[in-house]
C-alpha cells in the first residue's frame, strides 16, 4: 500500500507538471480566435464532410491480436518470475500454452487478416 | 511399461490422429489414413499386449490393473479418475480392438482410395464414379472420397471414445467415452451430409440416444450423491452394494435397482433397444458399411458393455434366483426386443437393414441374459456377436462396394446397390465375401457346433432355462428361429442362384484392404466360441477348458455358477438354428425374383415403404410427440402390409401394438393430446418471444428477483 | 477516519461517478473514455487491495487493449447512432428498477452476512503474490488446466471474432 | 482500516451501474461496456475476499486473472457480433436486432 | 551515514525532523517528503528534458553534415529556452468542432504517460524510486496510458488526418507491444522478479549478453513504441501532415514533443536497465551513489543515441511492411526466443556460469540465425514471384 502512494504523487506530480505549463501558456499566450483560424487544417483544402471517415476493419483486427495476447502475457509473467524454481514441467506447461496461442495467431495469418490491403 | 502406463496410453493415438489429420494432414489423403491407421495399429498393438497380460496374471478378477489420478477437488477430497482392465475389461478391449483396426483398414479400400477424383463428386454426398480413358474408349470407375481425410479423422475420434469407455475405471470418463462416442455417430451417420436423409437420420440418432443419456446422467448423479465416489471399484464393495440396496427410494424400488434401472435407460439408448431402437436402421444412411457397422457393432456393444458393468448394482437386492424389478424390466425389454426386431429382419430388402435389425435383435439378446442374471452368457455373447456382426456388416459393405461397380459399369444408376432382390449369384463374382459372410451369417444363426455364435447363444438358453425363467427362453427361441429364418434368407437371395440383374453380373470382387478385415474376423467368428464350451456339454465338454466363463466370472465377487446341462435347451438351439436355416433356404432358392415369390406377392405393390411403415409403426412410440400427423397418413396402409410380411405372427403382434396401444393410448391421449396443449401454450407465449435480448434479460432478472425472495420468505425464515 | 478510508471513498466515489457516466452519457466515444477513468479507479482499488498486479493487469489489459478495442468498434459502426435520438430504450425506467432492486436485494442479503465486518489481516513478511501466483498457476495440484484452458478460450476467441467480423464469404 | 462491507457495497452498486447499462443502452456496443462494468464488480469481489480471507490462498487472484481472461475473450468475440451484425443489417440498435426470433 | 552515501535518506531525514517540528503528523510529513522528492525528479527530468531538444538538434545536424542551433549562447545552448518562450506565447487555438475536453486531457496524458514511468527506475542503488515488484509490467502499463492520449487527441481535434495518424500510430503501438512485451519477460525469467531493482541486482552478467537478441527485438519495440523513424508513419509528414498533433499548437504541442523526446530518453534508460546493467559498472556504484546516477544517465543516453542513430539512418517503412514486419517475423521470433530462453534455462540450471552464459548467447544467436534464414528464403521467394527472372518452360511438343 506504501508505495503505492509514492506511485500516486508521480501520478499527481505527472499531472501538476503539464497542467502548470499549459496552464502558464493560457494565461500568457494570446486569444484572438476567428473562423478562419479554428478550421481543420487540410493542407489549406476546405474540408469536405467530417472526420468519421470509413475505417479499415485492420484496425480492429490488430488491437484485437493483440488484445488476445496482452492477456496472454499476464498469464506468462507469474510464470517468468517462478519459471527459475520450478523445473522442466513448468517449462513445457508455458510453452505449451504459448503454441497454443501461436495457432491463433497463425489461424489469423492464413485467413489473410493480418495484411494491410 | 508397466501395463497400467500401458493402459493409460491405449485411448490416446486415436485422438491424437484425429487432431492430426484436422489440423495438419488433412490435405493429403496419403498422410491422413497413414496417421489413422497407424494410430490404430498403435492401440491394437496396446491392447493386444494388455490383453495377453491380463489374460496371465492370476486372480485378476481381485486384482485388477488400476491405476488413477486425482482429477477435481471436491471439497477436501479428490474426485479421481483412472484406468481399469479387469476381466471383463479385458475380453471387451480384445474384440475392441481388433475390429476397430479392421475398420480403419476397411475404410481405405471402401473409400476407394486409389481412384481418381470423380467428375462431379461434392463434398457432402456420395462419390458419382469418374471416367477415365483407356486404350481410347471410356470407363467409368468408383472415384475416391471427397471428404476422405475427414472420415478417418472421426473415426480415431470415435475410437478414442471407445476406447476411454473400455478402459475407464469410473462412470464419469465412461460417460464422456460415451457422448464422444455419440456425437461421432452423429457426425459419421452425417457424413454425407448433402443427403436429406442423411440428414435426418443424424440428428435422429443423436436426438434419440440423447433421451436415454439424460437418464443415464440422472443415474450417475443418483449414484454419486448416494454414494460420494463413481469409481466401479469402490461401488462394487459389499457394504456400498449392501447399503444401496437397503434403502427404497421412488416408486418402493431399492437404490440400487433405481439407479440401474436409470442407467439402464441409457443402454437402451445407445443399444437400441426397444423403444428407442428406431435411430440404429437410419443409422444406415452412414457411408456404407463402415459407419454402419461401427454403430452396429461397436459402439451399441458400449451399451451392453454399460449393463455388464453395472451387474452388481442390478443385482444388488436379488436374493436367491428370484429376479428383481429392474432385473425383470431388463429380461422383459431385451426379449421383447429380440423377438421384435427379429420379425422386422425377415421382410427387409435392403441388405443393411436386415443386418440393422438383426443387431437390434441381437442386442436384445445380451440385455434380456442380463436380465436373468446370466452374466458370462451376455459378455460372451457381446463378444462373438461382435466379431460376426463386425464380420457381417464389412460383407454386406463389400457386396454393396461390388455392386457398385456394377452400377458404373452398366451405368444404370436407377438400380440400387443395396437391395438384395437385385443381387443374386454373387458367390460367383465375390468369392471371398461369399465365404466369409456365409460363415458370419452361420455364425449369427447359431450353426451347431463349429461357429461362435452357437456356443453364446445356447448359453444365454442354458442359463435361460436352467434357472427357469421360461417366459424368457421362449421368446428367445423364437427369435432364434426367425434369426437363422432370415439369415438364410439373405445368404440366398445374395449369393446363390443366378444373378438377378445385369449389374449384379458385373459386380467385382473388392481390393485386399476390403477383404482381409473380413478373412481375420471370420476366422474369430468361428474360433472365439471355443473359448467357452460347457464343461459338461456332450462330446466336446471338457475337451477345451471353458476358460471364458471361467475368466470373466471371475469379475464378479462370487463367480456365478454354471447352469446344470439338460438336453433341453440345447435341442432347442439345434432345432431353431438348423430349422430356421433349412426353412429359409427351401423357402427362398428358388425366388428368381420379388414376383415370383408367393409370400410377398403383396411386397410387388408396396416394395419401397414397408421400410418406412414399419419405421413408422415402431417410431411412434418413442417419437409420439414429434410427428403426430406424417404417420396418420401412413397407419392407413399399414395394416395390409403387416398382414402379409411374415405370416400370421408378426401380423398378430403388429395388429395388437397398434389397436390396443398405439391408437388408443399415443395417438389420441398422449399425441394429439401433448400437441394441442404444446399448440396452446405457444399461442399464448409468442407475444413473449420479442427476440430482443435486453427484455430477455429482464424477463430473467424479474424471475430471479421473484424466484429468490419467495426463496428467502418462504424457505429460508 | 484513516487516510486508508478517505482513500477508498474518493476512489470509490470517482468510480461510481464515471461508471455512471458510463452507462448514462450520449456520446458512446465518451462512454468508453468514461469507462477508462472507472476501470482506473477500479485498478486505484485493487492497489488499495494490496492486490499489485491486479492493479496493473487492470491497466494493461482494459485501459491498454479492451478501451482500444472498444473505441475502434465505435469508429467501426459508427454511422448509425451519432449522437442524436434516445440513447436509452423505452424500457429504461424498468430497467433502472431492476439495478436499484438488484443493488437493494444485495445489499440486504450482504447486511445478513456475519463476515461482513472483517478486517484484513497484515500481509505476511516476504510474501510475493505474483511468484505465488507462478506457482498456483502451474502447478499439477492447483491451477494448471485453468490456466492451459485460458490460452485455448483466448485462441477460441480470437479465431470466433475474426471469422465472426470479417468473414470474406460474408462481404461487404 | 476499510473493512469488507465497504468493497463489497462499492462492487454491488458498481454491477447494479452495469446491468443498468445492459438493460437499458439502445446501442449495443454500449451494453457491452455494461457488461464491462459488471464483470470489472465482480473482480472487486475476488480482490476483496483474496485479501480479507486467507492470503496464502491465492484463488481469489487466480480467478480475477481468469475472469480477465473471460473478458477479453467476451468483449472481442461481442464487438466482432456487433461490426458483423452493423455490416450486414447496418444498425448497432439492441433492439433493432432482433433475428434471433426466428 | 553521510550525505555522499545516502543522500536521499539524509535529505528526507533532515526534512522529516523540519516538518515535524514545525507540529505536522509525522505520516502526513513523509507523504510531503516524498512529494517534494518527486517534484524534485520531475523537475530535474524536465529541465534534463530541454536539453534533449538542443541534443536532438544537434545531433540531427551532424548526422546531415550541419552545424545545428548555434546562435543563441554558446553552442546554441539558450535555444530551447527561446523555443519554450516561444511556445508559452503562441496563441493557442482549438479547431472548430473539437471536443475541448478530450482535446485539452489528452496532451497531459501524453506527458504524465512518460513522467510516470520514472517511478519505478532504481538510480543507484539507495535510490530506488518505488520499488514495486511488477516493474516490467508497470511499464507496459504506463505505454497502455500513452496510447490511450494519443486516440484521444486524434479524436478529439476533429480532423481526418489526425483521427487516420492516430490510428495508425495506435495500431503500431499495440501491435509492437506484444514483442515488447514478450522480451520483458526474459529479464524476468533471468532474476526471477519483475522488479527493475531486482532486474539490476541480479545482472552480474549483464542480460545482453545472456540474451544479445532479446536486447535487440526490445530496442526495435521500443522504437516502434515511440513512433520515431523508421517506424514514423503515423505522422508522415508526406502524407499525414503530422499525424495525430496536427491540430495541436502552442504548449499543447509542446508537450507531444516533449513527452516523445523524453520518452525515447526513458527507453534509452530501460535498456540499461533491463540488458545493460542499470546502475552497475564494475563496482563503481558501490562508491558513490552520485557515480551510479551517472552510470545510469550515462547509460541511458548511449541508449538514447543508439534511437537518434537509428532514426536519422532508416527510411520511413511503409505502414503495411512494418504491421507486417512485427506479425509476421517480429512477434513469432520473439516467442521462439521466449520458449528457447526458458528450455535453455531449465535445462542449464545446475550447470556452471561459464556453460549456462555460452548456452543462452549461443542459443540466441542460433535462434536469430535461424529466423534471418526463413526471412531471406522466404523472401528470396516472394521476390522472385514478383520480378524474378522466370524460367523459360519449353511447351511441349
Amino acid at each position: 500500500m506504501s508505495q503505492w502512494i509514492y506511485v500516486g504523487l508521480f501520478f499527481i506530480v505527472g499531472l501538476i507538471i503539464p497542467i502548470g505549463a499549459i496552464g502558464a501558456a493560457w494565461i500568457l499566450a494570446p486569444k484572438r480566435p476567428n473562423p478562419i483560424k479554428q478550421t481543420t487544417y487540410e493542407c489549406g483544402i476546405e474540408t469536405v464532410g467530417d472526420s468519421w471517415v470509413q475505417f479499415k476493419a485492420q484496425y480492429y483486427i490488430f488491437a484485437l491480436v493483440f488484445l488476445v495476447f496482452d492477456v496472454e502475457t499476464v498469464f506468462l509473467f507469474p510464470w517468468a518470475v517462478k519459471l527459475g524454481q520450478l523445473g522442466l514441467f513448468a517449462v513445457v506447461e508455458g510453452i505449451i500454452f504459448i503454441l497454443i496461442l501461436v495457432a491463433g495467431l497463425v489461424y489469423t495469418w492464413r485467413k489473410g487478416m493480418l495484411e494491410w490491403a | 511399461m508397466t501395463t497400467e502406463t500401458l493402459i493409460w496410453l491405449i485411448p490416446l493415438p486415436p485422438v491424437l490422429a484425429f487432431f492430426l489429420i484436422v489440423l495438419l494432414t488433412n490435405k493429403s489423403k496419403w498422410l491422413s489414413h497413414t496417421v489413422g491407421v497407424g494410430a490404430a495399429f498403435l492401440s491394437w498393438l496396446a491392447s493386444m499386449i494388455v490383453f495377453f497380460r491380463a489374460v496371465s496374471v492370476e486372480h485378476l478378477g481381485e486384482h485388477p490393473f488400476e491405476s488413477s489420478i486425482n482429477w477435481l477437488p471436491t471439497g477436501n477430497s479428490w474426485f479421481e479418475i483412472g484406468v481399469l482392465i479387469d476381466p471383463v475389461g479385458a475380453a471387451v478391449l480384445f474384440f475392441v480392438s481388433i475390429t476397430i483396426f479392421m475398420i480403419f483398414l476397411y475404410s481405405v479400400g471402401y473409400h476407394n482410395f486409389g481412384q481418381p477424383a470423380g467428375d462431379h463428386d461434392r463434398a457432402g454426398l456420395p462419390p458419382h464414379g469418374a471416367t477415365v480413358e483407356e486404350h481410347g474408349h471410356k470407363h467409368v470407375v468408383p472415384s475416391v472420397e471427397p471428404m476422405y481425410s475427414r472420415f478417418f479423422a472421426f473415426l480415431g475420434l470415435f475410437a478414442f471414445g471407445m476406447y476411454v469407455l473400455v478402459v475407464s475405471d469410473n462412470l464419469l470418463t465412461m460417460f464422456v467415452g460415451w457422448e464422444i462416442m455419440g456425437l461421432c455417430s452423429y457426425l459419421l451417420i452425417g457424413f454425407w451430409y448433402g443427403k436429406e436423409s442423411a440428414r435426418n437420420a443424424a440428428i435422429k440418432a443423436f436426438m434419440t440416444t440423447r433421451v436415454g443419456d439424460v437418464f443415464m446422467l440422472l443415474g450417475i448423479a443418483f449414484l454419486y450423491s448416494a454414494t460420494g465416489t463413481l469409481t466401479f471399484r469402490e461401488i462394487f464393495t459389499e457394504e456400498t452394494l449392501h447399503m444401496l440396496a437397503g434403502h427404497t427410494t421412488f416408486f418402493g424400488m431399492t437404490v440400487s435397482g433405481f439407479i440401474a434401472l436409470l442407467l439402464f435407460i441409457g443402454t437402451i439408448g445407445k443399444s437400441a433397444q426397444w423403444p428407442l431402437h428406431v435411430w440404429l436402421p437410419d443409422a444406415m444412411e452412414g457411408p456404407t458399411p463402415v459407419s454402419a457397422m461401427i454403430h452396429a457393432a461397436t459402439m451399441v456393444s458400449a451399451g451392453v458393455y454399460a449393463v455388464i458393468r453395472m451387474f452388481p448394482l442390478l443385482t444388488a437386492d436379488m436374493h436367491g434366483h428370484g429376479l428383481t424389478v429392474t432385473m425383470s424390466i431388463v429380461a422383459f425389454i431385451g426379449a421383447f426386443t429380440a423377438l421384435f426386431a427379429a420379425t422386422i429382419a425377415v421382410a427387409q430388402n435392403d441388405i443393411k437393414r436386415v443386418l440393422a435389425y438383426s443387431t437390434i435383435s441381437q442386442l436384445g439378446y445380451m440385455i434380456a441374459a442380463i436380465g436373468i442374471g446370466a452374466y458370462v452368457a451376455a459378455a460372451f455373447h457381446l463378444i462373438t456377436h461382435a466379431f460376426f456382426k463386425a464380420l457381417l456388416f464389412l460383407g454386406s459393405g463389400s457386396v454393396i462396394h461390388g455392386m457398385e461397380h456394377g452400377v458404373l459399369h452398366t451405368g444404370n444408376h436407377k438400380v440400387d446397390p443395396q437391395d438384395m432382390y437385385n443381387m443374386g449369384g454373387l458367390r460367383k463374382k465375390m468369392p471371398i465375401t461369399f465365404w466369409t459372410f456365409l460363415i458370419g451369417g452361420f455364425a449369427l444363426s447359431g450353426f451347431p457346433l463349429v461357429t461362435a455364435g452357437f456356443w453364446s447363444k445356447d448359453e444365454i438358453l442354458a442359463d435361460a432355462f436352467g434357472h427357469g425363467h421360461w417366459a424368457v427362453f421362449i421368446t428367445l427361441a423364437v427369435a432364434a428361429f426367425l434369426t437363422a429364418f432370415y439369415t438364410m434368407r439373405q445368404i440366398t437371395l445374395t449369393f446363390l442362384g443366378e444373378p438377378r440383374t445385369e449389374e449384379a453380373k458385373h459386380a467385382q470382387e473388392t481390393p485386399w484392404t476390403m477383404t482381409t478385415p473380413l478373412v481375420v474376423l471370420s476366422f474369430f467368428a468361428v474360433t472365439y466360441g471355443w473359448v467357452g464350451i460347457p464343461e459338461h456339454f456332450p462330446l466336446l465338454g471338457g475337451l477345451v477348458p471353458n476358460w471364458f466363463h471361467d475368466f470373466v466370472g471371475h469379475t464378479l465377487a462370487e463367480v456365478p455358477e454354471t447352469p446344470e446341462f439338460s438336453w433341453i435347451p440345447l435341442l432347442t438351439s439345434l432345432v431353431v438354428a438348423l430349422g430356421g436355416l433349412t426353412l429359409g433356404w427351401l423357402y427362398y432358392r428358388n425366388v428368381k425374383s420379388v414376383s415370383e415369390d408367393k409370400l410377398q406377392i403383396p411386397l410387388l405393390k408396396n416394395k419401397y415403404y414397408f421400410d418406412e411403415a414399419y419405421d413408422f409403426l415402431f417410431v411412434k412410440p418413442a417419437y409420439w410427440f414429434a410427428e403426430n400427423v406424417v404417420y396418420k397418413l401412413l397407419d392407413q396402409r399399414l395394416i395390409d402390409g403387416i398382414l402379409h410380411i411374415s405370416g400370421p405372427t408378426t401380423g398378430g403382434i403388429g395388429k395388437f401394438v397398434r389397436e390396443k396401444f398405439d391408437l388408443p393410448f399415443i395417438n389420441e391421449l398422449v399425441g394429439d393430446g401433448s400437441a394441442n396443449v404444446t399448440y396452446w401454450f405457444g399461442g399464448k407465449l409468442r407475444a413473449v418471444q420479442t427476440g430482443r435480448v435486453q427484455q430477455y434479460l429482464m424477463l430473467a432478472l424479474v424471475t430471479f428477483i421473484v424466484i429468490g425472495v419467495a426463496l428467502y420468505f418462504f424457505v429460508l425464515s | 477516519m484513516t487516510g486508508e478510508q478517505i482513500v477508498f471513498l474518493v476512489v470509490a466515489l470517482f468510480t461510481l461517478g464515471s461508471g455512471f457516466m458510463v452507462v448514462t452519457t450520449r456520446n458512446l466515444v465518451h462512454a468508453a473514455l468514461w469507462l477508462v477513468s472507472t476501470l482506473f479507479g477500479v485498478a486505484v482499488t485493487y492497489a488499495v487491495l494490496d492486490a499489485a498486479f491486479l492493479a496493473v493487469v487492470q491497466v494493461v489489459v482494459y485501459i491498454g487493449a479492451i478501451a482500444i478495442l472498444f473505441i475502434f468498434a465505435v469508429m467501426l459502426t459508427r454511422k448509425d447512432v451519432r449522437d442524436q435520438g434516445p440513447q436509452m430504450n423505452k424500457n429504461w425506467w424498468f430497467g433502472a428498477l431492476l439495478a436499484v432492486m438488484t443493488f437493494g436485494g444485495l445489499y440486504f442479503l450482504l447486511q445478513g452476512w456475519s463476515g461482513l465486518s472483517k478486517t484484513a489481516a497484515a500481509i505476511p513478511a516476504g510474501f510475493d503474490a505474483v511468484a505465488e501466483l507462478g506457482n498456483e498457476l502451474v502447478s499439477p495440484a492447483a491451477y494448471v488446466l485453468p490456466f492451459e484452458v485460458a490460452s485455448v478460450l483466448l485462441v477460441a476467441a480470437l479465431v470466433g471474432a475474426v471469422y465472426v467480423a470479417f468473414n470474406p464469404r460474408s462481404g461487404k | 482500516m476499510v473493512p469488507l462491507s465497504w468493497y463489497l457495497i462499492f462492487a454491488a452498486a458498481l454491477f447494479s451501474l452495469g446491468l443498468f447499462g445492459v438493460l437499458s443502452r439502445r446501442n449495443a456496443v454500449a451494453i457491452l461496456l455494461g457488461i464491462e462494468l459488471m464483470l470489472n464488480a465482480v473482480n472487486i469481489n475476488l480482490a476483496a475476499f483474496w485479501r480479507y480471507g486467507n492470503v496464502m490462498d491465492m484463488a481469489g487472484q487466480v480467478f480475477a486473472i481468469i475472469v480477465f481472461a473471460v473478458a477479453a475473450a467476451e468483449v472481442s468475440v461481442g464487438l466482432a457480433l456487433v461490426i458483423s451484425v452493423y455490416r450486414r443489417r447496418n444498425t448497432v440498435v439492441a433492439d433493432e436486432i432482433d433475428m434471433m426470433k426466428w | 551515514m553521510s550525505f555522499w552515501n545516502d543522500p536521499l535518506k539524509v535529505a528526507a531525514d533532515w526534512l522529516l525532523g523540519v516538518f515535524t517540528g514545525w507540529g505536522m503528523p509525522e505520516m502526513a510529513a513523509n507523504i510531503l517528503i516524498g512529494f517534494l522528492g518527486v517534484l524534485l525528479l520531475i523537475t530535474v527530468l524536465m529541465v534534463l528534458d530541454i536539453f534533449l531538444v538542443w541534443i536532438e538538434r544537434k545531433v540531427v545536424a551532424r548526422f546531415q553534415d550541419r552545424l545545428g542551433p548555434n546562435r543563441v549562447g554558446p553552442f546554441g545552448l539558450i535555444q530551447p529556452f527561446a523555443d519554450i518562450i516561444k511556445l508559452i506565447i503562441k496563441e493557442d487555438t482549438t479547431p472548430g468542432g473539437a471536443d475541448k475536453v478530450v482535446y485539452n486531457i489528452a496532451p497531459m496524458l501524453s506527458m504524465m504517460s512518460v513522467l510516470i514511468l520514472w517511478a519505478i527506475v532504481p538510480l543507484a542503488p539507495t535510490i530506488l524510486g518505488v520499488d514495486l515488484n511488477i516493474g516490467a509490467l508497470y511499464l507496459i502499463a504506463a505505454g497502455a496510458i500513452g496510447t490511450l492520449s494519443i486516440i484521444m487527441a486524434g479524436w478529439s481535434s476533429n480532423n481526418k488526418f489526425a483521427l487516420i495518424g492516430a490510428f495508425r500510430q495506435v495500431a503500431v503501438m499495440v501491435s509492437f507491444e506484444v514483442p515488447m512485451l514478450t522480451m520483458l519477460l526474459i529479464p524476468t525469467i533471468f532474476a526471477g522478479s519483475m522488479g527493475m531493482s531486482t532486474i539490476i541486482e541480479k545482472q552480474d552478467v549483464w542480460y545482453v549478453f545472456l540474451a544479445p537478441l532479446a536486447a535487440v527485438i526490445f530496442l526495435i519495440a521500443a522504437i516502434a513504441e515511440l513512433g520515431r523513424a523508421p517506424f514514423d508513419m503515423a505522422e508522415g509528414e508526406s502524407e499525414l501532415v503530422s499525424g495525430f498533433n496536427i491540430e495541436y499548437s502552442g504548449m499543447k504541442f509542446g508537450m507531444f514533443y516533449a513527452g516523445e523526446l523524453l520518452h525515447a530518453f526513458t527507453f534509452g534508460g530501460f535498456l540499461a536497465i533491463l540488458f545493460f546493467g542499470g546502475y552497475r559498472f564494475f563496482g563503481l556504484e558501490q562508491v558513490s551513489p552520485f557515480l551510479a546516477i551517472a552510470v545510469i544517465v550515462f547509460k541511458a543516453f548511449i541508449g538514447y543515441w543508439i534511437i537518434m542513430w537509428v532514426k536519422y539512418t532508416l527510411l520511413r517503412i511503409r505502414i503495411d511492411h512494418m504491421l507486417a514486419f512485427n506479425w509476421k517475423f517480429l512477434t513469432p521470433l520473439a516467442f521462439s526466443l521466449l520458449m528457447v530462453v526458458a528450455l535453455m534455462n531449465a535445462l542449464l540450471a545446475n550447470a556452471p556460469i561459464w556453460l549456462y552464459i555460452s548456452g543462452m548467447f549461443l542459443s540466441n544467436v542460433a535462434v536469430a540465425w535461424a529466423a534471418l534464414e526463413i526471412a531471406r528464403s522466404v523472401s528470396r521467394r516472394e521476390r522472385e514471384k514478383v520480378e524474378g527472372p522466370k524460367q523459360v518452360v519449353e511447351v511441349g511438343h
